[in-house]
């Protein structure tokens, strides 16, 4: 495959499929690249997203929600759409089995700014199905040569129910490091539920993390940022220290096709990631 | 310099297409298009400007990334192969010429490289040709408000204008230079032609187009601050029917779709034009569109052309070449749109 | 080699597909030219399937729905009968031949009826030849 | 003798401004000034003031029926109708898209419209034809009478007469050059779809790409989503870009609808659309 064209994609196995939630709609894929010396090449850190390639479908762009501490595979945790528009690709990628070929074209975008994140303590704040790059920046921040470089975590994350969190196993041994401090939080529980109740606000507000040297990183749904940002603005962080990472419809993934802009910025070039600070610059256009 | 008879640029033509594709103005049905040439006799210069603009010489409408089967394997994909022989891209106008140079910095100046674009970019050598400056401007252009003259070589590789019934071609470039002189039939031009040509390029720089001159930066600044004013944007675009036309028809607009098209068992993905003002274009799978009102799209196009391009690339992205004023349905001029909002 | 035309047959679920199955048991002889797709009424046909069939190099299109006033869902093939007049219309404007496109009402026991429809448009087909109008080059 | 275009604007003006200081709209659909005099744009007047801006002349052609569907149901609006234009709000009424109440028409008798574009008059060989609005509240100029009645299908007949396989190779000319700029479908006043069945990637109607196939599927669905309802406005053609005679084929179905069904689009607002109608005795012969 011509290496020079960033149009076209590298050719990926599906090694591993999990289906992570009740509702059997988000699964996570494990890929391996069939070429080694693509392997290679697909240099990524926490935050950067690909096109998943399905021929005869089209592109999707999901994040990527491996950390790059993890050797030999790429995994991406992808929700089936079409509840309202007919998602082609995800649709077939849920169909595939282990052993499926595709296309997989990255790694593409920003990532989550790993420098300036070093020395500081990090609380991370997910909702729902937005967690996967922010699992992505967990693991690779837990990674034993790597936790050293930050300060104290702090994982706050929330679903609507138990059965639609992301990652279970993940989060249980996350929550018996004591090296990170996991909140997992459901809107509404079922009868084995023997954590917290509540929304993330809410749980962000009673964890109330200190500013003081703190970045807070934050994916969730729309609503639930909504709500979020103005506890982390009353606990004194400064918008420069507010991370989030921003969707638009892409399809070239490379800043060409002109769709995913935002004011002057690509999102899917000169993003995904955006502090509060570098959005509020930008016009409300997405 | 050379020069020829006017009568005689199908003898150019053949020489040309002799060494390589040549994409040169046609008469069509609906107006002069760029076409390539398969007969030289069809080569005709006595157009003002093209419906379509020159753009699809380097980015064409459709453009086949890969060749797959149904039901084959990824691995089984066939990239299309970018074999670009060399071309000529003859009678393009100033405005137009500039525009190749803001498309460059988006696609190949910065950024990610696209191939396609770079590569037929530098295949072609590009035969500038001035406007008439005898007679005025139509009344849509307004190339000159953007600070281009109606006769400025710079940008072509050769540049060529009418005199009488003659045609001065005059090298800009190395590569025009070269060209020039391996062309056969043209004979040495006169220091009077030489005068000639020279003074024509400096009258193209004063020639008039409608509206005054402004200044990149302060538009794009007061398209920033006028982006949350609503109001404005919903009454410029009242008349809007969100069409595609202007984007087709632009030098600088280059957005694309990139599609997966099957047909009995054989697949091409392709990019195709895409246009900001079709409702799909920013529509995500999950059923959310930040831009679903005609409005949220025709401020999009404005400010993407003066504000967010002069913002990101230092320039406007427009050259004022009035296409898609002369092409609008509703006769939307977007340069008065670009007055009204300095005069908000 | 001689032409054998393929025709796509929509046959509607209550009369002429069940209408089909009847000539099948009854085993009456006609031409295996057309394929048949059944969907649930003659007006779930969207005229743009007809456009694209013959896209796709059908040489003809035979639709068969219920006889007016029978239809199961009391009024389906009232409407069927005026899109599908137009789709005609539209084709036959378009350049198309008009005999490639026939609406036929075949009851359920009618099996000898469409046996004959079968055998007499293909035939038709077979005298305009192959359709090469609205076909897509591969 | 018709009434003068001035007047005609004169006439606008002043009812647009009596509607907008009673209150009795929150906007008016007319035509405003453009970039020069040739070139006039549709325009809303939402205030007295804007009602300075209405102008009317031989250029305003564009059909105002078209933006009815973008404001929210229930909007007091007058709009400045011509006959086509008066027969879309028919149609859009026929159809629901509108409620007969929430607008007033502002009709507008007209003869010599000339197409911006091309300076060419526009006449029943690329309309209706019709001189006088059908369906008015106000009337801005005397009704036109006394003109030579040309039948808008008379322009079909050297099409109709044409060899099958000729006439399809002058159709795929035209549908060859479509560059899918969907113009004609935007500045169709029936085309309100979303997503238009184009746009749709499952079921996948059409290419996107500008290829034959693709081309011909979106101009033959959509000739067939506008049969019985194309009121014959001529706006398709004059939107397109590379001058498709869209108008010719829409004729052709009006005038087969007509034909069949006994009923021309957006006469009366109490018909209703023929596709979406039927007679128990509608006879067979129409599929012959």
């Amino acid at each position: 495959m011509s290496s020079d064209n960033p149009y076209i994609p590298m050719p990926v196995e599906i090694i591993k499929i999990i289906d992570e939630v009740d509702t059997h709609d988000i699964k996570t894929f494990r890929f391996t690249f069939l070429n080694k010396a693509d392997e290679k090449k697909f240099k990524y850190l926490p935050g950067q997203f690909a096109e998943l390639s399905i021929y005869g479908k089209g592109e999707s762009p999901i994040g990527i929600a491996s950390s790059p501490t993890e050797q030999g595979y790429v995994e991406f945790t992808v929700q089936r759409a079409g509840a309202i528009v007919p998602g082609l690709v995800t649709a077939a990628l849920h169909d595939m089995d282990e052993g499926a070929k595709i296309g997989l074209r990255g790694p593409l975008g920003n990532s989550w700014p790993i420098e300036f994140l070093e020395k500081k303590n990090i609380v991370v704040v997910g909702g729902g199905f937005a967690f996967t790059t922010l699992r992505s920046l967990i693991n690779y921040m837990l990674y034993k040569d790597n936790r050293s470089r930050f300060g104290d975590i702090t994982v706050i994350y929330g679903a609507r129910t138990p059965g639609l969190l992301l990652y279970k196993d993940e989060l249980a041994a996350w929550e018996k490091r004591d090296d990170i401090k996991t909140i997992i939080t459901v809107d509404k529980g079922d009868e084995n539920w023997k954590g917290r109740e509540g929304f993330v606000p809410a749980v962000c507000k009673d964890a109330a993390p200190s500013p003081k040297n703190t970045v807070a990183v934050i994916c969730g749904p729309p609503v639930m940022i909504k709500f979020t940002l103005p506890v982390f603005f009353e606990l004194g962080f400064s918008k420069e220290n507010i991370l989030t990472s921003l969707e638009m419809r892409m399809k070239c993934g490379i800043g060409k096709c002109g769709r995913c802009n935002v004011g002057y910025k690509y999102v899917c070039s000169d993003g995904p990631v955006f502090s509060l600070a570098e959005l509020e610059e930008l016009p409300r256009d997405f | 310099m050379k020069k020829t008879a006017v009568q005689k640029i199908s003898d150019l033509a053949a020489q040309l297409m002799q060494k390589g594709t040549l994409i040169a103005p046609v008469r069509e049905d609906a107006g002069f298009n760029f076409r390539e040439i398969s007969d030289a006799g069809q080569v005709d210069l006595n157009f003002y400007n093209t419906l379509m603009s020159p753009k699809s010489a380097f980015f064409p409408h459709m453009e086949d990334f890969v060749r797959y089967q149904t039901g084959k394997s990824v691995l089984d994909a066939v990239p299309v192969e970018i074999s670009i022989k060399p071309a000529f891209l003859f009678g393009v106008r100033p405005c137009d010429v500039k525009s190749f140079e803001i498309m460059d910095i988006h696609f190949s100046g910065t950024g990610a490289v696209d191939p396609y674009w770079q590569k037929r970019r530098e295949a072609t050598t590009i035969f500038g040709y001035a406007f008439d400056l005898n007679t005025p401007a139509d009344g849509a252009d307004f190339y000159a408000t953007l600070g281009i003259g109606a006769a400025d070589p710079e940008g072509s590789d050769v540049f060529m204008m009418k005199k009488g019934d003659e045609l001065l071609l005059k090298a800009v470039t190395k590569k025009g230079e070269k060209l020039l002189a391996e062309m056969s039939g043209l004979t040495d031009a006169s220091p009077e032609d030489q005068k000639y040509f020279d003074e024509t390029v400096a009258t193209g720089r004063s020639f008039k187009t409608r509206l005054t001159c402004v200044e990149a930066k302060s538009i794009a600044k007061k398209f920033e601050d006028l982006f949350h004013k609503t109001p404005f944007w919903e009454r410029i675009s009242d008349a809007c029917l969100s069409c595609g036309i202007c984007t087709f028809v632009c030098p600088t607009c280059y957005c694309f779709d990139i599609c997966d098209e099957t047909l009995f068992g054989q697949g091409t993905r392709r990019r195709v034009w895409d246009a900001c003002m079709f409702t799909d274009f920013t529509l995500e799978a999950s059923g959310h569109n930040p831009r679903t009102k005609v409005y949220q799209r025709l401020r999009q196009k404005v400010c993407h052309k003066y504000s967010y391009h002069v913002r990101k690339y230092g320039v406007i992205s427009c050259v004022g070449c009035g296409r898609c004023t002369r092409a609008c349905p509703v006769n939307i001029d977007i340069f008065s749109i670009v007055d009204q909002a300095m005069k908000e | 080699m001689s032409f054998e035309p393929k025709i796509l047959g929509i046959a509607c679920n209550w009369c002429t597909y069940t209408g089909a199955d009847l000539a099948g048991t009854t085993r009456l002889q006609y031409p295996q030219n057309t394929r048949v797709v059944r969907v649930m009424c003659s007006s779930r046909i969207n005229p743009s399937f007809i456009f694209r069939a013959f896209q796709l190099g059908a040489d003809g299109v035979l639709v068969g729905g219920c006889h007016p006033g029978d239809c199961h869902y009391n009024t389906g093939n009232l409407y069927a009968r005026r899109r599908l007049a137009v789709t005609k219309k539209i084709l036959e404007f378009s350049g198309m031949e008009p005999g490639r496109f026939r609406v036929e009402w075949i009851s359920a026991s009618e099996g000898n009826k469409f046996a004959e429809v079968v055998r007499e448009f293909t035939e038709q087909i077979r005298n305009l030849g192959p359709q090469t109008k609205f076909k897509i080059e591969k | 003798m018709a009434t003068s275009f001035k007047q005609i604007e004169e006439n606008l003006k002043n009812e647009a401004r009596k509607l907008l200081e009673e209150g009795k709209v929150s906007l008016v659909l007319a035509y405003g000034r453009g970039y020069d005099e040739d070139h006039p744009v549709p325009f809303v007047a939402r205030v007295v003031a804007d009602v300075e801006n209405i102008v009317f002349n031989e250029y305003c052609t564009a059909n105002m029926a078209r933006y009815l569907v973008r404001y929210p149901r229930g909007t007091k609006m007058a709009i400045a109708v011509k006959p086509a234009d008066s027969r879309a709000v028919v149609q859009l009424i026929q159809e629901d898209k509108i409620k007969r109440e929430d607008v007033i028409l502002l009709g507008i008798p007209v003869i010599g419209m000339k197409n911006s574009k091309t300076g060419e008059v526009i006449d029943s060989k690329t309309t209706c034809g019709m001189y006088n609005p059908v369906l008015y509240d106000v009337l801005l100029g005397e009704e036109i009478h006394g003109q030579t009645v040309v039948s808008p299908y008379d322009v079909l007949a050297e099409y109709e007469a044409m060899d099958k396989d000729a006439r399809f190779a002058f159709w795929k000319k035209e549908f060859d050059k479509c560059i899918r700029c969907y113009a004609c479908r935007k500045a169709c006043p029936m085309c309100y779809c979303d997503p238009c069945f184009i746009d749709q990637n499952k079921p996948k109607w059409g290419d996107k790409s500008p290829q034959s196939h693709g081309n011909l599927m979106y101009h033959l669905t959509r000739f067939h989503h506008l049969a019985g309802r194309c009121i014959d406005c001529g706006e398709c053609s004059r939107a397109c870009p590379v001058d498709i005679p869209l108008y010719l084929f829409h004729k052709k179905v009006a005038k087969e609808c007509e034909e069949m069904f006994g009923q021309a689009a957006g006469k009366s607002i109490q018909d209703k659309p023929v596709l979406v109608n039927f007679r128990v005795d509608d006879s067979d012969k129409i599929l012959e």
